[in-house]
């Protein structure tokens, strides 16, 4: 059986006055029903674009250039809007990273959750109402306050109306971008716990975006490191996290301290995020890289298979032996 | 105080001596001024705006009958314009940075520069009876150019006959007046719109599934409005402005075309009260706009 | 809040957000007033002693005196109440007049210097004595504005314009007219005025300025002279430094580089001239890791990376010379890969230069690494304090526990069982009484200082529930107990099973360990709760300290909790 | 869009020499984005034109301001000699209409400074000290603003029986300066809150510091922008004045002329340049303005740009 989602080559640009801005290059991944798929980067790595562009919402200046994204068998790049329209929210839902921006302050939170049923399901108000209800007490948030509105909620509540508000329509596929960024880790936890219970139950695929290996390290079966619009390695949690083999995975998974382990220092990696308006020539990170040798500024690494399931795209990889005088880099881990 | 009023009341001249002596002591000008004013404040108190020095009629009866007009030709073209531009500041910004924006954005800015008076002239001059355009195009229409109805009507009587003349009556006062203040509206309605196109809401209400046109419904203009309503709110003095404009222009004899003349004459009392009642205006305008806002926004609350 | 940092250290503050972490921080740079209580700087231990002792004593006279003493030589918010002085006074009164002055005569003498220059000499003579007034008000601004070289340069150009000047133009007018009559100057000041209208406008609007400039100047002021004097804080502020949160907010887009880092010296008076600053300023470029300086100096920070923009923040703290840095979450607003440089950098010069850091942040795993010793806070005060090994390795209170728990960890391999605290913080204004942690704690029993109205407010759920169906009301009496009416139930049947309940049900529904006794009384039953306080952070191991009641004192019933 | 390569310095830098640089590059590369940008270019070469039609009157007008064209009578029809006529004085139109764009550049630049200094100044006092002078300064702006302006100016400008161009300058100006005052009080208001002042306080500056070298400076562009568009509504202050008589009498303007137009009913007569050209140089100086304006708050404010 295909995957859930499928995307494929998915590259996406904006247009803005300082230049072309090449947010997305390439992004291939694929996410299985009730599967979690975790999306990690630093900032303008193209996280938050590629889940714009799943849900076709690119802003006006933003355009995918080229590469497809198959939705339950369903292409979407072609779609129409208004067939698109009805994809969105019933089958695919998405949860924003601010909260508070993202809840219109002057409805009352219950007609906004409601909003998509009587959109999508052509239920009346009342009734779609009372789902709202159950949907908040599903996220636990008494029903009583259905009629509140968004500034009345705190941070961590106002991300659970979010959650609740996803999965009105009972979505195959919840995105959620950066869902516990900027709440406190008490709030975090219990907001990836009941993400993850919510999974179960309900038999969701979760894109999860963070820009923190931890929170993913804990919730997703499959994680996809970005860099620079690029994709470095994709691969299962556990070997990408406990066996990194891009370079730039090595010193992103290095540069988390890890209560749990050792008290040393964590690692950094030098200079700087490069711009996307005129990206390093041949492999994006070959700047900042340890490992980086002449082909690696002039020609581009493609994504290939390593193993099973586990991708990278780096030079280091396949063709190691080509590189005389040079070791194998060991996981720093 | 500059100005001797009484001059501009009596004529100079000698034999009028006994009258001009009668007409300062009666209005009291031969006090002291600031026993004038202290009896000027006692009068207030009593809601006693004293006397027109021009035609001895108590002030507020005056303004208040002109009032009425002003009301109608400031309330017609609050409203057309205010609808007018709400819908025209909403369509550029949806379509931002396409050609109706860039036409009505132009458009808007070189109206707004426009003198509300020359405006006035220009259409009285295009609509007048024998007008150049006429002479052009046959269909060309004329419309009255002065007044609040038809002098051969007078007196006012509620019947369709006036109703459509005073209707004819307003329509050019009001289309200069709207004409003046629509771009004004209609550009802070735009940039205050695509302030909120760019919140996250609006991505939310757009994932949610909604049409451009429910997204603009439901969840900008909502949005979108609060600002708005304080805004014009403070531009009722920049509104009052023009009316007094168009009022001279057109001969629309309400508190605008009242204040010229009483400014002519020196009426004191009179242009007090007008001060007042222009103050008035704006603090009755902003205390509806706190109301309205806190109908609009939630996160409002009375304190 | 008693805390102590030593010298060398990194000391991380850390808890939830609105825990009051920041606030603290601040209340050590004296951006914020701290309510109560001393913050110390460079204390001998001998003094801390007395301090210590004399604090155990607040009510005898001389430790009052001695608490004073201690004060008065190293306290940062110390405060002496000065009196109004008659000079200050005077200065108040001299500043009115200025004002009124400066708006009543310089229109009218500026209108008639411009309609007439050569009519007469008073006009400009009169605008003469108009800026040596405006310059003198400056030049008596107090000592902490400006500074003696400008005071007597200002003081000069006063007695320029208030005599030389004056005198200067009156010969030059009378050599060149030959006049030598008497001058009425009331006429001649007010001959403008009267003439027109339009300075009389002007002169209402600078009258308003002037006033409001001149309550705001002598407002301001006043609130500096109290406490400290300026000169004394600097020396404080020189030594203690902020990097701040977020390097995008905290330096000002107008400013470039250079001007960021040498605005310090130049504010403090620090740099003589500008080899020194410059230098001053490429040292502390180069400190962290700015090379080559030259490449940096005139940069804006919009034209900066995130991380260079940190670096130069920490750099503008370090040009005075530091010993003391406060690090309020450096970091959080950054990149991963960038943080760990930032991290190093201030590592870095903390052996280079001797620094101690108290690091504020909400990262535990950030705190494991870098920390020297930890202070976890709830709700504005410490629950656990110790060395790192101490606190993250062994921690005793349950919510230190409990947090450690739940974060994250990049190893999929390390995984815990997560202890996930129910419902958020309280609000910081209305704390919870006995120990502020209780509500959320999974370990609470009964000491923990269970309010009658948590207690009530379970049994009114349980009765929502179905359970205690034969109750009546629950009402919260004055006396602290809850008071429950009998409903379908007798009142003895109703005392059993509500015996029967805490007996079975106290771990599920922690409130319910709050009742002490259960008892009937006249009609109703009354439930008398346990008496609590609030614990207090005591020394439980060498450097460690812990405020909670199971660990500092034995536990009568439940649970026996052991770290 | 422009950049401006990052000057590299070494040597001693003095701070006038820190300040020069600083403030060098700022304007050129503010001037570079002018230059790209094609709605400020649009308003300025207006500008330019006015200004050098301005500056240049004595040059290109062939009769002075008040000056009758020999041997043609008052109200004469256009003609090669007086392209626009004659008015009732037998004055030429043409030359009157350039004469006027003086008083109205003139007239509105001079009390938009005015207006835009007290607003300034009332603005950044208000909204930094705050407190009860906050208070005070704002309820007076309200009263200020709250009284319709052209009624106050009229008011003030019949009281004034005489006003010469000091008047109506000062008359526009200390009418119009409310709007600047609340502006720049909700901008000092938000930068007050940055953590670059807070930073300011931690080093130990003094309030004026702050308010002279973070405040100021970052309001700044604000100011700017806001007082190119004074400048437009000060223009069409004027030319209201003029209108009703009440404006400069011993000077031409734009205003007048209409108001004279309007009264001979140059229409009717067959004189349209009488009445529209005169307005149309109001509305095109105006659009000049609020172009140049509107582009320049979109250069220095760049709502979306930061970070």
């Amino acid at each position: 059986m295909a995957a859930l989602l499928e995307v494929r080559d998915l590259t996406i640009e904006f247009t803005t006055k300082a230049g072309i801005v090449h947010a997305v290059e390439g992004a291939s991944f694929d996410v299985e029903r009730g599967e979690a798929l975790g999306l990690a980067g630093e900032s303008g790595c193209g996280k938050t674009t590629t889940a714009l562009a799943l849900m076709r919402l690119l802003p006006y200046n933003g355009r995918i250039v080229r590469g497809s994204i198959s939705f339950a068998g369903r292409s979407l790049v072609p779609l129409e809007e208004a067939s698109m329209r009805a994809i969105r929210w019933k089958e695919m839902s998405i949860v924003f990273q601010g909260a508070m921006n993202s809840l219109n302050p002057v409805q009352r939170v219950g007609r906004q959750i409601a909003e998509p049923i009587i959109l999508h399901e052509d239920a009346d108000s009342d009734v779609a109402l009372k789902r709202a209800g159950d949907l908040l007490e599903l996220v636990g948030i008494s029903r009583n306050r259905l009629n509140d509105y968004p500034h009345e909620f705190s941070g961590g509540m106002r991300q659970r109306v979010m959650i609740a508000m996803a999965l009105a329509c009972d979505p195959k596929l919840v995105i959620a971008d950066e869902p516990v960024t900027a709440l406190d880790v008490m709030i975090q936890a219990q907001i990836l716990d009941l993400l993850e219970r919510l999974r179960r139950e309900l038999d969701l695929a979760m894109i999860l975006i963070s820009h923190d290996l931890s929170v993913l390290a804990d919730t997703c079966e499959q994680v996809t490191i970005m860099y620079a619009g690029k994709t470095m390695e994709s691969g299962k949690t556990m070997d990408l996290f406990t066996d990194p083999k891009h370079p730039y995975t090595q010193g992103l998974v290095g540069a988390f301290p890890d209560i749990r382990g050792p008290r040393n220092m964590p690692e950094a990696i030098p200079g700087d995020v490069p711009s996307l308006i005129s990206p390093p020539s041949g492999c994006v990170f070959h700047p900042r890289c340890k490992f980086a040798f002449d082909r690696c500024s002039n020609a581009e690494p493609e994504l290939s298979e390593l193993a099973p399931g586990r991708r990278a795209a780096c030079f280091l990889y396949p063709e190691v032996t080509e590189v005389p005088g040079r070791s194998m880099p060991i996981a720093t881990r | 105080m500059p100005g001797d009023p009484s001059l501009s009341i009596i004529p100079r001249d000698p034999k009028f001596r006994g009258l001009r002596d009668y007409m300062i002591s009666f209005f009291g000008l031969d006090r002291p001024q600031w026993e004038q004013f202290v009896i000027y404040l006692q009068r207030l108190f009593t809601l006693d705006w004293g006397l027109s020095y021009q035609d001895h009629r108590p002030v507020a009866d005056i303004l208040l009958h002109d009032l009425g007009w002003t009301l109608l030709l400031v309330g017609t073209s609050t409203i057309l314009t205010v609808l007018i531009g709400i819908a025209i500041g909403a369509y550029s910004a949806i379509r931002r940075g396409k050609p109706f924006d860039f036409v009505s954005t132009g458009i808007g800015i070189f109206l707004y520069g426009m003198p509300i008076f020359w405006l006035g002239l220009v259409l009285q001059s295009a609509f007048r009876k024998n007008s150049v355009f006429q002479g052009w195009i046959p269909w060309w229409p004329a419309l009255p150019t002065s007044g609040y109805y038809d002098d051969r009507l007078i007196p006012w009587n509620w019947d369709i006959l006036h109703v459509a003349d005073a209707f004819l009556h307003l329509l050019l006062p009001a289309l200069t007046l709207s004409l003046g203040t629509l771009a004004g509206i209609s550009l802070v309605m735009r940039n205050s719109l695509i302030d909120v196109m760019t919140e996250d809401f609006v991505t939310t209400a757009r994932a949610k599934g909604l049409s451009p046109r429910q997204v603009l419904r439901r969840h900008i203009l909502p949005n979108g409005m609060p600002p708005m309503v304080s805004l014009i709110a403070l531009d009722i003095a920049f509104i009052l402005g023009g009316a007094y404009q168009v009022e001279v222009i057109f001969r629309y004899q309400g508190i605008g075309f009242r204040t010229i003349e009483a400014i002519g004459s020196l009426d004191y009392p009179l242009l007090q009260f007008i001060i007042v009642i222009g103050g008035a205006a704006v603090v009755i305008a902003n205390l509806l706009a706190d109301f309205l806002l806190l109908w609009l926004d939630p996160r409002i609350k009375i304190s | 809040m008693d805390l102590d940092i030593r010298r060398g250290e990194v000391f991380c503050l850390v808890g939830e957000s609105g825990c009051g972490k920041t606030s603290t921080g601040k209340a050590i740079l004296k951006l914020v007033e701290a309510t109560d209580g001393d913050i110390l700087l460079e204390m001998p231990q001998e003094d801390a002693r007395t301090y210590d002792e004399a604090r155990t004593r607040p009510d005898d006279p001389r430790s009052r005196e001695a608490l004073d003493g201690v004060r008065r030589k190293y306290s940062v918010t110390w405060k002496e109440n000065l009196p109004w002085a008659a000079g200050q006074i005077l200065i108040f009164v001299l500043a009115i007049l200025a004002a009124t002055f400066l708006a009543i005569f310089v229109p009218s003498l500026a209108l008639g210097v411009l309609r007439d220059p050569f009519a007469s000499p008073w006009p400009i003579i009169g605008f003469c004595l108009s800026i040596g007034l405006i310059l003198g008000s400056v030049g008596s601004l107090p000592p902490t504005r400006i500074s003696r070289r400008t005071r007597v340069i200002v003081a000069l150009l006063t007695l320029g314009s208030v005599v030389i000047a004056p005198v200067a133009v009156l010969f030059i007018h009378r050599a060149l007219t030959g006049d030598t009559s008497r001058f009425e100057v009331g006429a001649a000041m007010a001959s403008p005025w009267a003439e027109d209208p339009a300075a009389m406008i002007l002169g209402l609007g600078l009258a308003v300025s002037a006033a409001g400039g001149a309550c705001a100047l002598l407002l301001d002021w006043r609130e500096r002279s109290e406490g400290l004097t300026g000169i004394r804080m600097r020396s404080i502020r020189r030594r203690l430094q902020l990097i701040f949160q977020d390097p995008y907010e905290s330096l000002n887009p107008k400013q470039s580089v250079y001007e960021i880092i040498s605005e310090p010296l130049a504010v403090n008076r620090i740099s003589r001239n500008p080899e020194e600053t410059s230098a001053s300023v490429r040292e502390a470029l180069s400190d962290v890791g700015l090379r080559p300086p030259e490449e940096f100096i005139f940069r804006f920070p919009h034209e900066l990376s995130g991380g260079q923009r940190q670096r130069v923040s920490i750099a503008a703290a370090l040009v005075l010379q530091p010993d003391f840095i406060v690090a309020d979450e450096p970091v959080s607003m950054l990149d991963v890969s960038i943080r760990t440089e930032i991290l190093d950098v201030m590592m870095e010069l903390r052996s280079r230069r001797d620094l101690t850091y108290l690091f504020i942040t909400h990262d535990l795993s950030l705190a494991w690494v870098i920390a020297d010793r930890i202070a976890v806070m709830y709700l504005g005060k410490i629950v656990e304090l110790g060395t790192t090994e101490q606190v993250i390795g062994h921690p005793m209170h349950p919510y230190t526990k409990a947090l450690i728990s739940v974060v994250p960890s990049p190893d999929p391999r390390h995984k815990v069982e997560r202890i996930i605290l129910k419902g958020e913080r309280p609000d910081p204004v209305d704390i919870p009484s006995g120990c502020r942690f209780h509500p959320r704690c999974p370990l609470a029993f009964e000491r923990c200082g269970w309010a009658a109205e948590e207690v009530a407010d379970q049994l009114r759920s349980l009765k929502a529930d179905g359970l205690l169906a034969g109750a009546g009301d629950f009402e919260v009496s004055e006396a602290g107990t809850v008071r429950v009416s009998v409903g379908s139930l007798s009142a003895d049947a109703l005392v059993m099973e509500l015996n029967a309940l805490l007996s079975e049900r106290r771990d599920a529904y922690l409130p319910l360990k709050g009742i002490a006794e259960v008892r009937a009384a006249n009609g109703a039953i009354e439930l008398s709760l346990h008496e609590s306080s609030e614990p207090p952070l005591l020394e439980i191991e060498p450097g460690n300290f812990v405020a909670c009641h199971l660990v500092t004192q034995p536990a009568p019933i439940g649970p026996s909790v052991t770290a | 869009m422009g950049t401006v390569e990052v000057v590299k310095v070494g040597g001693v830098i003095s701070p006038f020499r820190a300040r020069a640089i600083v403030v060098g590059r700022r304007m050129q590369d503010i001037g570079l984005q002018v230059f790209h940008n094609k709605t400020a270019m649009a308003g300025l070469i207006i500008l330019i034109f006015f200004t050098v039609l301005a500056v240049a009157a004595p040059l290109i007008a062939p009769y002075g301001p008040l000056s009758a064209v020999p041997d043609v009578g008052p109200l004469t029809l256009p003609a090669p000699g007086h392209p626009f006529g004659t008015n009732q004085f037998g004055y030429d139109i043409y030359s009157q209409v350039i004469w006027g764009t003086q008083i109205s550049l003139l007239v509105g630049v001079l009390a938009a400074a005015v207006a835009s200094v007290i607003g300034t100044a009332v603005g950044l006092v208000s909204g930094f000290v705050g407190g009860w002078i906050d208070e005070v300064i704002m309820r007076f702006n309200d009263v200020v603003l709250s009284i319709p302006w052209l009624v106050l100016m009229i008011v003030i400008a019949a009281r004034l029986n005489y006003l010469d161009l000091v008047g109506i300058i000062l008359v526009i100006g200390l009418t119009g300066w409310s709007v600047t005052a609340r502006v720049v009080r909700s901008q000092v208001l938000s930068l007050k809150e940055r953590m670059f002042v807070e930073r300011g306080r931690m080093i130990g500056s003094s309030n004026t510091h702050i308010l002279l070298r973070h405040i100021f400076p970052n309001a700044f562009p604000l100011i700017f922008a806001n007082t190119i568009l004074t400048v437009a509504v000060s223009i069409l202050s004027e030319s209201v004045l003029a209108f009703l008589n009440l404006s400069v009498k011993s000077n031409v303007s734009w205003g007048r002329i209409i108001a004279e137009a309007y009264q001979h009913d140059a229409l009717t007569i067959g004189m349209a340049e009488w009445l529209i050209v005169p307005g149309l140089c109001i509305v095109f100086l105006v659009f000049g303005f609020y172009l140049f304006g509107y582009a320049l708050d979109e250069i220095l404010n760049p709502r979306l740009r930061r970070r």
